[in-house]
């Protein structure tokens, strides 16, 4: 029995948070919200050749054969360092899209690519209903000869400025279930996409992505016809898991850094830490952020055995840690006092960042919802 | 107890309506309108257009509505306070300008400060002419407010300030400024502590913007290098600026004022999640009345207060109490209106898609300050616990 | 202005609270769970020469002719001293409905008996649904000749089994909807009536009360044929804030008793009132039941003025009264530790009485949902 | 990180599987059943029921899974022992007897008994033949459990005991008893404190029944006058019974068995949920989905504990952490579970319509001494803060 990290994750976490600590520093993560491109190029290299863009990737893909648990371990400790740039977008949105539906000569295009770090991609999945259902996808890609002619808008679509390809969800065939519908390889540079970059709250690059008759080669349609649904639910739960895997790392972040403020910042004569009000604050968020990362290495480990119970779990995590991410990062401000709502401290990064997340792929009372459905209440 | 209202308040509430529909014409177009983005909150153009607006509700008479007629006020009853609060928030007009000339050092200088300083200055916070903003905390002294280090040392007819001051909300556009100043470092931390005022143009102030987590820089640091204050530039006795500070509970300070306004807060959330087309969401019809149960619940708690207050000359126990529930209360609310944005939640002001121009992001940002800028929740909850309860201290 | 009780009220409270300090003790309150009848006549008596049955209702009916709002404030204080027995079933569930809804003659034979403290009465409303709404209500009541003969089972009636008189409501037309709902006065001797007394939690005495072929003569009709369900709704109103202040005086009889222990139990050398935790927590229940007090007497004082907005001041005060007289006793036997969780100690007869005060007339989601329906959101 | 079991733990629940589904079938009628109320929980039929399911458990090899062979145990894995508790869980089957001896006495002599103590007394609690009760807890002695009154002065071959002792659950049916007695009052509170045990037929012993909030008496009062109990009755060092109460976390006691049981608890109130047709209410439906998830977050947490125990011979932050959940969860089903019933909540056991013969009534007064009875929530969350994420003490 082993219901925790083995030895050699854990080395891959120590590594993780010490390459980050020192070339990931908030200097350029605060520089990168302001950024265009919105990411460092050099960065980008660097975690490429540590193998960490192919580390899910089996090596015939030039990856290093590592398990989704291993990604996720890896995503706690960017979400711990706030790492700025297109990784999960390229890597779980589009590569984990592309392994799980791709054909072979999709695979043997993109993923070397991808690992390699010489490709940027993203998925272009919500549109303006902001909707996670079936329900929320018209845009549409008619057939037109050999190639899908694609019209209508995504919105919040992630990196879009920056990527070279995207993956587009569309109707091809008129309704509004999940029959119907199919994922596109699109290359950026199409004519009649145009890419619009949204200002965030945490800097973080959201773009509207307007496709005018935008003209796919057949070859480029990325699984069955449509029977692109069940690719996203299936991707959805690795999104999912790799979000929480994020906001776990930053929530641990935020409790770390007030339960050390708390030790030596004085008022009153005394460490605030002493105060039992802080105490007890700060003990309620521990039992938080230990609970996330317990639930959260479970539901990775549901998606590498394909576990029936992925998605429930995935489901349970998300619950979990949207809400610990939000409370870690609120009362990490509160602990912190004055100094916490300064711009200069760091805390409100990964606070903004708590917002954001809580409603990336749907907030707790919508995943509560499907769990109640799941578990046939 | 009586929650209705008698014929001369209803006179008041008629003139006060008939005044703000005639006026509210006058507001520049990006006023209420949710297609235009107004200035920032922090620049020079937003602080124009809040004196100006104060400005006329002041030559109206709807400034100082509790105030003494000789130093400007209207000399009116705590009611029409009320009714003006409720009506500003009905009309979804703006409220008054310089409020901390009028919550706090305006209120401290009627409570305790010469006829003179009366005469001299309340007409003109009243009005306006001249700005206020307080210098309270300090890196070392936040919820140990008492811990004062900024030092007031005697230099004959004048004091001499040396010191750091934090989170003065304000100062970069005040005329005046009030501060807590350390005068007998000899005594135990309450005593020895003055409450002195100064001309923001007194040579040896540097005040500098502190840029908090919506971007903005509202609040100030503010250097003391040697400044010299005139001697009789004190409110109070010297050595008992602390009781000066902690004085009576003034209704534009109070909850009841801003129990008030908030109800509008919960009719502008409602409103978005009919925009949002999420009201018909079972969670979400749940959160949004239980806004509505907190802001009636709020409201009459704090009206409850004020009574208490005006009949036992003292505030009673719903003041603390309503302090922490409104601070906390906001707090709730902002964050739900961010929830109900779903992923458009993550777009700010000057955003395409952005709701109301990032109003609510910058609302939700600006209302984690809440529970700590008027002393924290924790502090609150001390103060209820040993001042209200009557629980030991350790 | 004037948003706080006025003298009279405070002497009422006053008065009210040496009176039932002294006849009102836990020893009879416990006694009453266990006893058949659950109520003391002899207090039963004491009540009505204070004057206290009759409070509410006009002087011609032999009252006192004062306010709901007096009432509430003399039901806080019963609240507060858990006063057992029939006071509210006969004052408010049936004497404020004979007033507001009965013909003269009606009035005259009720009214005075009822403030004398010569009659028991109760209403029976609940079923098996346990429904509020309309739908809940299927006993019928047929017409025939000159009287009606009700049919069915009524559950959850407090005091019925005491009782001399009880309203019934009653279909006197066919349909789920408000329509056609009537009430009847009904003797309690009547035959065909039957009553079984549930055995509760707070020893209350609720009522399964059975009408087979009960004959009532047409001269019992209380208020219009088929329009009795906005009589119904009015009393509601009344009934919930009757409730609030109930609740609401228990409250603070929990937040007091665990501030007054607080203050003496010593552990680790002092005071436990000293921790920041207990102080916390007892500072949120003051919060709330400071909270209570205000909507409470703004939810009565807008019955009194018949205000458009007192069905939305009743929800709102049950649904905050519901948590907070919860959170008063669950961090009163907190607070009290094992000597909390004793029998001995009052403590759980206000908490257990506050559980099922939380469900009477509807729960805090109920009334929240209602309050969304009135607001029109 | 392995969340799968190997085969021969798959061949260790086949066999579990197996024993329960055959001897299931001679548990009493009001086993299980809905439609009969079985005895009380306090009863002696309760109790004689109890254990006799205990002994067959004992003797299918089914208790003390990890204990050692030679004092009866099974020597068997942690694995084996989380799949017994999924499988009683899944199949609804009763637990063990003698809690207190298994979870607390057995485990303290375990770690600090002598080898003759071992071989005595271990057999004997794992079959249930002796039942063990505890002595910890004083009137004075509450959250501050250091502050132990009952005297144990030294009478040569004898230690003779005074004092009075509360919140002892099972004495009343106990064989043995473990005490914390205060055998040196010259030293500082922790220090000075043995760990006695005695045969319960001592003369001098007054046990009292202590009845609880649900007209219950599982727990009891005991009033020790002069009780002389044989000197080598020690387990660990004399003056060193502080360090042996607050030992190891066994699994008996973890969280880890208890968090798989109350996944049952879950989908029993999703059941009555059903049954009381209020499953398609949405706030239900957020309810219990929220328990669910607090049950799968609670487990893993547990289970990682575990995990850090083994590998590092100490208890993990997981420990203490998911106690205080755990309590405060069952608190919360327990409330929602009368909450779901409506008006039905407030009929008990022996009342006409009570749902489920008033079992949701009893579990839920007892849950309000969950977060007392092993450490108050308050307690345990002190330590957390300090002893987890080393806040300094004040």
């Amino acid at each position: 029995m082993d219901f925790d990290l083995g030895e050699e994750q854990v080395m891959l976490k120590t590594s993780a948070r010490d390459f980050l600590d020192k070339e990931c520093p908030k200097k350029l993560v605060r520089d990168m919200m302001d950024d265009d491109k919105g990411y460092s190029p050099e960065l980008w290299r660097q975690m490429a050749d540590l193998g960490w863009h192919g580390l899910a990737f089996p090596e015939e893909y030039d990856g290093v054969g590592s398990s989704f648990l291993d990604l996720t371990v890896l995503l706690e400790e960017m979400g711990r360092a706030l790492v700025p740039g297109p990784f999960v977008s390229t890597v779980v949105y589009a590569g984990r899209t592309i392994l799980a539906a791709g054909n072979e000569e999709q695979k043997q295009r993109f993923l070397p690519a991808i690992a390699g770090g010489e490709t940027i991609m993203t998925m272009a999945l919500l549109e303006s209903s902001g909707d996670l259902e079936p329900s929320g996808i018209a845009v549409t890609a008619s057939p037109s000869g050999q190639d899908f002619v694609i019209n209508g808008t995504k919105l919040f679509v992630p990196d879009a400025h920056i990527a070279d390809h995207l993956i587009c969800v569309a109707r091809t065939k008129d309704g509004t279930g999940e029959d119907g519908i199919s994922l596109f390889l699109v290359d950026a540079k199409s004519e009649g996409l145009r890419v619009e970059v949204l200002s965030t709250m945490t800097g973080e690059k959201l773009c509207e992505v307007t496709f005018s008759g935008v003209t796919v080669p057949g070859s480029n349609l990325l699984g069955k016809l449509n029977g692109g649904w069940p690719v996203v639910r299936n991707l959805l739960d690795e999104a999912i898991v790799g979000e929480c895997a994020w906001m776990m790392g930053g929530a641990r972040w935020a409790l770390e850094t007030s339960v050390d403020y708390a030790k030596e910042r004085e008022q009153f004569g005394v460490p605030i830490g002493t105060f039992q009000a802080i105490q007890h604050k700060l003990a309620n968020v521990a039992v938080e952020v230990e609970g996330a990362t317990s639930i959260v290495y479970y539901a990775a480990w549901a998606i590498d055995e394909n576990d029936p119970g992925k998605t429930l779990a995935a489901s349970v995590a998300k619950t979990w840690c949207s809400d610990t991410y939000k409370h870690a990062t609120f009362e990490g401000i509160q602990v912190h006092g004055g100094i916490g709502f300064t711009w200069d401290h760091d805390m409100h990064l990964y606070f903004k960042r708590a917002k954001s997340s809580q409603v990336a792929f749907g907030d707790a009372d919508y995943h509560r919802e499907r769990i109640a459905q799941l578990l046939d209440v | 107890m009586d929650f209705s209202y008698t014929p001369e308040e209803e006179t008041f509430r008629d003139e006060l309506k008939q005044w703000l529909t005639m006026h509210m014409k006058e507001l520049p177009e990006w006023y209420g309108r949710r297609d235009i983005a107004g200035p920032d909150v922090d620049s020079q153009e937003y602080h124009d257009f809040s004196v100006w607006w104060h400005r006329k509700l002041y030559d109206a008479g709807f400034v100082g509505i509790t105030w003494p007629k000789e130093y400007g006020g209207r000399g009116g009853t705590i009611m029409e306070q009320v009714i003006f609060y409720e009506e500003i928030a009905r009309h979804r007009a703006p409220g008054l300008s310089n409020a901390h000339g009028i919550g706090w050092c305006g209120p401290a200088i009627l409570a305790h400060g010469s006829e003179e300083q009366k005469k001299r200055y309340l007409p003109k916070i009243l009005s306006a002419e001249e700005i206020w903003c307080t210098f309270y905390s300090e890196p070392e002294a936040g919820s140990d407010m008492a811990n004062v280090q900024t030092r007031a040392v005697d230099g004959g007819d004048h004091w001499v300030v040396n010191g750091q001051k934090v989170w003065s909300s304000g100062a970069h556009v005040a005329d005046w400024g009030v501060l807590l100043v350390r005068t007998d470092p000899e005594v135990r931390k309450h005593r020895g502590i003055s409450y002195l005022f100064l001309d923001m143009k007194t040579p040896g102030i540097t005040v500098s913007p502190l840029r908090n987590i919506t971007g903005t820089a509202e609040f100030n640091e503010a250097f003391f290098d040697n400044v010299r204050i005139p001697r009789d530039q004190v409110i109070g006795e010297v050595n008992m600026g602390w009781y000066v500070a902690a004085g009576a509970l003034e209704f534009e300070r109070s909850s009841a004022g801003t129990a008030i306004a908030r109800e509008n807060s919960v009719k502008g959330i409602i409103r978005l999640a009919k925009e949002m087309g999420h009201n018909g969401d079972p969670m979400v019809r749940q959160k949004l009345a239980q806004l509505y149960v907190e802001t009636m619940v709020l409201k009459y708690m704090a009206l409850r207060g004020l009574t208490h207050e005006l009949r036992e000359g003292r505030p009673g126990p719903q003041g603390a109490v309503s302090s922490v529930f409104s601070m906390e209360f906001n707090q709730r609310l902002q964050d739900l209106a961010m929830e109900i944005q779903g992923p458009y939640s993550r777009l700010v002001r000057g955003s395409k898609h952005a709701v109301d121009h990032g109003r609510w992001q910058h609302d939700f940002l600006r209302s984690r300050g809440n529970t700590i800028e008027t002393g924290t929740s924790e502090i609150k909850r001390n103060i209820i616990a040993q001042r209200v309860l009557g629980l030991p201290r350790q």
